[in-house]
């Protein structure tokens, strides 16, 4: 949707591959940087953006401020000493993390996790989604300068922190999910509390309902946005809301089950527009099944039983050989570890799949052009992208 | 464009007659009793055994010591100091603290403006948080290092009292792996082990699964693997880190599996052959573990080593005092035989001062190292204990070893709560088991069951086989017949030691037993016979007030050439000669070669 | 294409002009910063008590710290409600919250963005990266003493440090401001030399002027 | 999976087969047919989703291992494939024609393990790193620790103790009994 006619006639021509022909010492142009101090990107990451007049005419993504050189690291841990290092490799929600890395771990060394330490897990994974929703959605309404909502969602994030920090004993980095099982079984009176948080949020999503995704200005600003074409899903690797926003139905949990997923009632939310409204909206409406979710499963978990499978001796933990890969859905999308044992005390290689290598490098690029730079912002949160994930 | 999208949101002004959610005090707010908070420690629990400093992926944690806690036996006197420049609170070092000493509180701030101060040692820097309740503890039924033991297979009871056969079957390479295994790598051991023995090390070797290296290892400072492995006193597994919270680490039986693998041929390439003769010459009197290992030690150096040993095979106490179904005769020649292949000689049924006198191996050696062992068996004194069926337990078991008849006539009783007592009582329900198809023999003792020095397998493993233990009681008169021997009258022991931990027993003569008796075997305590040494070099020699002899750290005597070893120093232990026997050799070594 | 832009060339106006430009001399001040001395003494105490009360963060999330920036911003916290607020630019802030690790491309941008706060700044150091490394300890990317490249006034200890750490951390660079002794721009200002031999030291593409006012 | 490992087998002469779970398969494949097997088994076999490449570095045997796994979102399956380049001359054909997401990944291999895909857009530009001078870092030879230390120069002052030497020290100074 264009609101007015723009002049194209003055645009500099095109090359083969569709990109602009660019020559900055024409003086027609402006670079500018846009992070990585700068309010409108999402964490420590920038894009370069070449412009013309207020629309974006290039952009390239500029990552690794974040870059610790995680998979490096790893190598010379011993695997019960990498367990605290994963859940840093993606600030806003760890849980993920712990748990590709646990079930790699289970799946190299061949340990049955116990039933009731599926159930936690599946539980701790929903929460953190939770988590990072709420927290995003502050952040996608913020980048439109509507700071409301981003109120009350982060307040609701913390209280489900606070319920992290009951469980867990962490509050953001919750290290709880271990090869093997989970550290610590709930504590009591847990359940009650935790629904009460969920009645919460069930209530401000009405109101962010209202006030955000019913709001014209709002709407007229992300109708339209970027729109991704359900083709570019494949050849640019769309996992996650940003695919389902396109109506294409990924979504780890329904595609491969894993844990207590299998046994838990939902339906993958699609959208049809493909633009930033609509993956904003998939996305709340995800957030209301992940709450929908947790209530399925605090049913259902069985009150008592082992949460720790026996474990040999960490410390001297030798892991046969062999690879293998396993993925979860993030809140992001398709979240994986890849991880190689060559048979010793240390894993001979780790490598992480976030979600947002994809999206925010390629796709980010190729979707930027054209943007008014206005909208960069929103475009970004549109795409939910983390860069720690991305560098490692 | 609806007109109820620009109306709606205007709903948010409801939330102005809301109740605010925000926290009032947010600096003084407490976090949940889960909350990994800041490090406590529990000095009095911890040992220093550095598993904290061992799991900490980000090196935050050095061992270090603190004022006012000693290195002794199971604790090496050093505490953790943990770096909050390194911290990220992932409680794992709580989660495999062999004691449980090491938790967290709940707190959470700490602010300086100093990036040196972060840095404590939790439990001696006083910190506000020490009394802190609440905070990150190891969740029950929740380890990371497995605390149960791999079990032994053992043959039964019904099994085993039929013969001599030896009990404990011995680890097999998976059982040995997972036992392995559990070992965390502290070290603690080391320095409880009378030879200090690299135990670490050698458990290191058989998880890698390089029993060769293991091989190396035991010989670096015990020459009797084999011998250790089955019925060393494993005085490190005592100390054992991961006895404070499970079952310790079964050291002894590992050293034991490294031995059973390597058969006897393959030791010579394994291990390291003598250096260059050096021409000196050592006499060793007594061809027991002490002695054996000084042999083995001296002769490793290029020294030409003899040993006069008055019994008709070597071994010692090892051969003519454990019976046989704890350790096999061939298990203690295989130890014996390596010893004698790197150019030891042995020169059996030659006891000093009868049929070599002291004085020309003084004339012929450059030194001489006395190790003779505790071979003469104590008496109770109990009236009435001169009787003839009142025997010694050492003298019972070395003829039994030798091949000889002895007196076994149901029903017998053993004065004694130490192995010693053990040994012959279950060597002679054994031979009961043989000869009457039944066993009848009951053991007494001093102490009450909680204070008998024997083993604890022991004596579970005694009343498996049928015996029957009285402990608690003292020998009062053997009660005869001329010849015939009715019984044994005892009395209820109250104290065994005095307040000031001497040997001084106090009896309740209101309450006695009379036990019958065919024959009674006395296993008390045994003495030594120092009769080779001629009064004249002994007069030279410092002795203390009951005639023992004097030495210093390296077991030499007053006379240079002349060192004593073994349980005539040491006291009866099979670990203890082989650590001394070591300590000899290397002092006698020094002589040697002129060095001090 | 960034080390580019800040070569000296030549180039043709919008109007046809060739001239000559020298980005390092032309876009930047190179004349050496000087400390400032205070005002006089009831004067500069009242500043300070000023300064304290309106501590003004930049919005740079540098390392996973940032994550606890949103819980204090809004209302559950509420940073606000004690003089705290965040600034998008550096040029209307005054703290500078080092949010745990820094690679060492951050660092250069962190080093900039500090640069060109207005004096009095202050810098908070939250959690175990910037004491010693924290968990990155033996990481080849990230630093381990923020105090070698940067004056930092306060360290928050924690892995995350939560945000009441924060806050607590806050009043006490309040205390700090009050007593004068949130020096550590000028501090920066008399050891410039040393603070950038160590910088340079690690910044091995080193490519913008020695003090970014 | 079965028809997955008998068209890489007889197309593509495929080896080390390893079924992982029912839905993950791995296997090597020669340098020379990668491109054609990755193009087959997108276009013919529905592998269509890039899930990510990455390199492992087996320094004992000389070699880089690339690994791209491949999803096919109907079948719900897996296939890792694996070819092995020299690790004296890493270069590896580019795919970024077939996912023009690959071209991501190529770039960050190029950086952290020094692998060469010619022809990949802006291969050679640093990715994440910024002035790095030493070898790549993701090379197993690259000694973080010792790095890092030499660069970064820890806090001093600290100093740790091994619980048996000190207890030797303190115990039994000469290896004897006390």
């Amino acid at each position: 949707m264009k609101y007015f006619e723009e002049d194209r006639s003055k645009f500099p021509p095109k090359n083969a591959d569709g990109s602009f022909q660019i020559d900055l010492e024409s003086h027609k142009f402006t670079h500018i940087w846009q992070g990585p101090q700068h309010p409108g990107v999402t964490g420590n990451m920038s894009l370069e953006l070449i412009i013309q007049g207020d629309e974006v005419m290039q952009c390239e993504t500029h990552v690794g401020y974040l870059h610790r050189g995680f998979e490096k690291l790893m190598e010379r841990r011993k695997y019960i000493q990498c367990f605290p290092l994963v859940c840093r490799i993606c600030v806003p929600e760890p849980d993920f993390n712990e748990y590709c890395f646990a079930a790699g771990v289970e799946e190299l060394a061949g340990i049955e996790v116990p039933e009731k330490a599926l159930w936690i897990r599946t539980l701790v994974l929903e929460m953190a989604r939770l988590a990072s929703y709420l927290m995003w959605m502050g952040g996608a309404a913020g980048s439109l300068g509507h700071g409301l909502p981003g109120q009350w969602t982060n307040y609701l994030r913390d209280y489900i922190l606070d319920r992290f920090e009951e469980l867990t004993g962490g509050r953001i980095y919750h290290m709880y999910i271990l090869p093997g099982g989970v550290r610590n079984d709930l504590p009591e009176g847990f359940k009650q509390r935790l629904l009460e948080v969920l009645d919460d949020i069930e209530q401000i999503m009405k109101d962010v309902k209202t006030v955000m995704f019913n709001n014209t200005v709002f709407k007229k600003r992300t109708q339209g946005l970027g729109i991704i074409d359900p083709s570019w899903v494949e050849p640019y690797g769309i996992t996650g809301p940003n695919a389902r926003a396109a109506g294409i139905p990924l979504d780890v949990r329904k595609d491969s089950p894993y844990l207590k997923y299998p046994e838990l009632d939902f339906e993958p939310v699609t959208g049809q527009e493909s633009d930033a409204y609509t993956r904003l909206d998939v996305r709340r409406r995800d957030l209301l099944i992940t709450v929908d979710l947790i209530r399925q499963i605090l049913n259902k978990m069985p009150e008592n039983g082992e949460y720790m499978a026996p474990l040999p001796n960490v410390l001297n933990w030798e892991i046969p050989r062999g690879e293998t890969y396993v993925r979860a859905e993030c809140t992001r999308g398709e979240y994986g570890y890849y991880m190689v044992s060559d048979g010793s005390m240390y894993p001979r290689r780790v490598n992480v799949r976030g979600p947002s290598y994809t999206h925010a490098v390629a796709l980010m690029e190729k979707l930027v052009v054209g943007v008014n730079i206005a909208d960069v912002a929103a475009l970004m949160t549109s795409l939910h992208t983390y860069p720690p994930e991305i560098e490692r | 464009m609806k007109i109820s999208d620009i109306l709606q949101p205007l709903t948010a002004w409801k939330n102005l007659v809301k109740d605010p959610i925000t926290i009032k005090d947010p600096l003084n707010r407490v976090a949940a009793p889960r909350y990994r908070g800041f490090h406590k420690n529990d000095l009095e629990t911890c040992i220093g055994c550095g598993t904290c400093e061992a799991i900490c992926q980000n090196a935050a944690i050095d061992m270090v010591p603190v004022e006012g806690i000693e290195t002794k036996d199971g604790d090496s006197g050093l505490r953790p100091r943990i770096d909050y420049g390194r911290c990220c609170w992932c409680g794992l070092c709580v989660d495999i603290c062999t004691t449980g000493s090491l938790t967290m509180s709940n707190a959470y701030q700490w602010i300086d403006n100093d990036p040196e101060v972060f840095r404590f040692i939790p439990g001696a820097e006083e910190k506000p948080w020490d009394t802190a309740d609440k905070g990150y503890k190891r969740p029950e039924n929740y380890t990371l290092n497995p605390l149960k033991r791999v079990s032994m297979e053992e043959l039964n009871p019904a099994d085993r009292i039929q013969g001599f056969m030896e009990i404990v079957k011995g680890f097999s390479r998976d059982q040995a792996l997972q036992e392995a295994d559990r070992c965390v790598s502290c070290g603690i051991c080391v320095a409880t082990c009378p030879a200090h023995m690299g135990i670490p090390a050698y458990i290191e070797a058989i998880r890698n699964d390089d029993l060769n290296q293991g091989m190396r290892i035991l010989y670096e400072t015990n020459p009797f693997p084999e011998v250790c492995g089955r019925v060393c006193t494993h005085k490190c597994e005592t100390v054992c880190s991961i006895f404070h919270r499970g079952d310790p680490v079964s050291i002894r039986w590992l050293k034991r599996y490294i031995a059973d693998q390597i058969p006897e041929h393959e030791y010579a390439a394994i291990l390291d052959s003598p250096q260059e003769e050096t021409g000196k010459k050592v006499a060793i009197i007594g061809a027991g573990p002490a002695g054996l290992s000084a042999a083995y030690y001296l002769r490793l150096q290029g020294h030409t080593v003899v040993i006069f040993e008055a019994q008709p095979e070597a071994g010692g106490m090892m051969r003519y005092g454990i019976p046989e179904y704890r350790l096999p005769y061939d298990q203690l020649d295989k130890d014996i035989k390596y010893i004698k292949h790197i150019g030891v000689k042995i020169r059996t049924e030659t006891r000093v001062g009868r049929d070599i006198s002291l004085e020309s191996l003084h004339k012929d050696f450059d030194i001489i190292y006395a190790a003779t062992g505790l071979h003469e068996g104590r008496s109770t004194r109990a009236k009435g204990s001169d009787h003839p069926k009142v025997y010694q337990a050492v003298n019972l078991l070395r003829d039994f070893t030798k091949g000889l008849e002895i007196p076994y006539e149901a029903p017998v009783i053993v004065i004694g709560g130490g192995n010693v007592a053990m040994d012959i009582a279950r060597t002679l329900a054994r031979l009961h088991m043989q000869k009457m198809g039944r066993v009848d023999i009951t053991l007494t003792c001093l102490e009450t069951e909680d204070i008998m020095p024997a083993d604890r397998e022991e004596i579970v493993e005694a009343r498996e086989e049928g015996i029957q233990i009285i402990p608690g009681y003292g020998p009062l008169e053997v009660v005869s017949n001329g010849d015939t021997l009715k019984g044994l009258k005892t009395v209820r022991c109250v104290s065994v030691f005095d307040e000031n931990g001497r040997f001084n027993p106090k009896f309740d003569h209101s309450d006695t037993q009379f036990l019958p008796a065919s024959i009674i075997v006395e296993a008390i305590g045994q003495g030594m016979d120092l009769s080779y040494i001629p009064e004249s070099i002994k007069k030279e020699m410092k002795t203390d007030a009951r005639g023992r002899i004097q030495v210093d750290a390296y077991y030499q005597t007053s006379l240079p050439w002349f060192f004593a070893g073994g349980d005539i120093i040491e006291g009866p232990d099979v670990i203890h000669a082989i650590a001394n026997g070591h300590t000899a050799a290397k002092r006698i070594d020094h002589i040697l070669r002129g060095e001090q | 294409m960034s080390n580019d832009d800040l070569k000296k060339r030549r180039v043709i106006g919008p109007d046809g002009i060739e001239f000559e430009v020298n980005p390092m001399e032309d876009y930047f001040c190179t004349e050496r910063p000087h400390p400032e001395s205070p005002a006089n003494r009831i004067l500069e105490k009242f500043f300070n008590w000023a300064r304290s009360e309106s501590v003004w963060i930049l919005g740079y999330g540098t390392g996973c710290g940032a994550i606890e920036m949103r819980p204090l911003m809004t209302p559950r916290f509420d940073a606000y409600r004690f003089g705290i607020q965040w600034r998008p630019t550096p040029r209307q802030a005054n703290l500078l919250m080092v949010s745990g690790y820094l690679s060492v491309k951050t660092l250069k941008r962190v080093i900039r963005s500090y640069e060109q706060m207005q004096n009095p700044k202050f810098v908070m150091a939250l959690g175990s990266c910037t004491i010693n490394g924290g968990m990155y300890w033996d990481s080849y990317n990230t630093i381990n003493r923020l105090d070698h490249y940067l004056p930092v006034d306060v360290y928050v200890a924690g892995c995350m440090p939560r945000p009441e750490s924060i806050l607590a951390g806050l009043e006490e660079l309040k205390k700090r401001i009050r007593a004068g002794k949130g020096e550590g721009a000028n501090a920066y200002i008399e050891n410039l030399d040393w603070y950038k031999a160590n910088q340079k030291k690690i910044i091995k593409d080193w490519d913008m002027p020695d003090y970014n006012w | 999976m079965d028809y997955v490992i008998q068209e890489l087998k007889t197309l593509f002469s495929g080896q080390n087969f390893e079924k992982k779970r029912g839905d993950l398969l791995f296997a090597t494949l020669d340098t020379g047919v990668l491109v054609q097997a990755l193009k087959h088994l997108r276009d013919m076999l529905g592998f269509r989703h890039l899930v990510l490449i990455t390199a492992v570095d087996w320094i004992e045997e000389d070699l880089f291992q690339i690994t791209y796994l491949l999803r096919n979102y109907t079948q719900k399956t897996d296939v890792g494939i694996r070819v092995f380049v020299p690790r004296s001359n890493p270069i590896m054909e580019s795919i970024h024609t077939l996912w023009e997401t690959a071209a991501t990944y190529q770039r960050e291999l190029h950086e952290m393990f020094g692998i060469d895909f010619p022809g990949s857009p802006r291969v050679n530009k640093p990715f994440i790193l910024e002035g790095w001078q030493e070898i790549p870092p993701y090379r197993r030879d690259f000694d973080t620790k010792k790095y890092a230390e030499e660069t970064y120069f820890p806090r001093p002052g600290r100093k740790t103790h091994d619980p048996e030497t000190y207890m030797k020290q303190k115990l039994y100074p000469d290896g004897t009994e006390s």
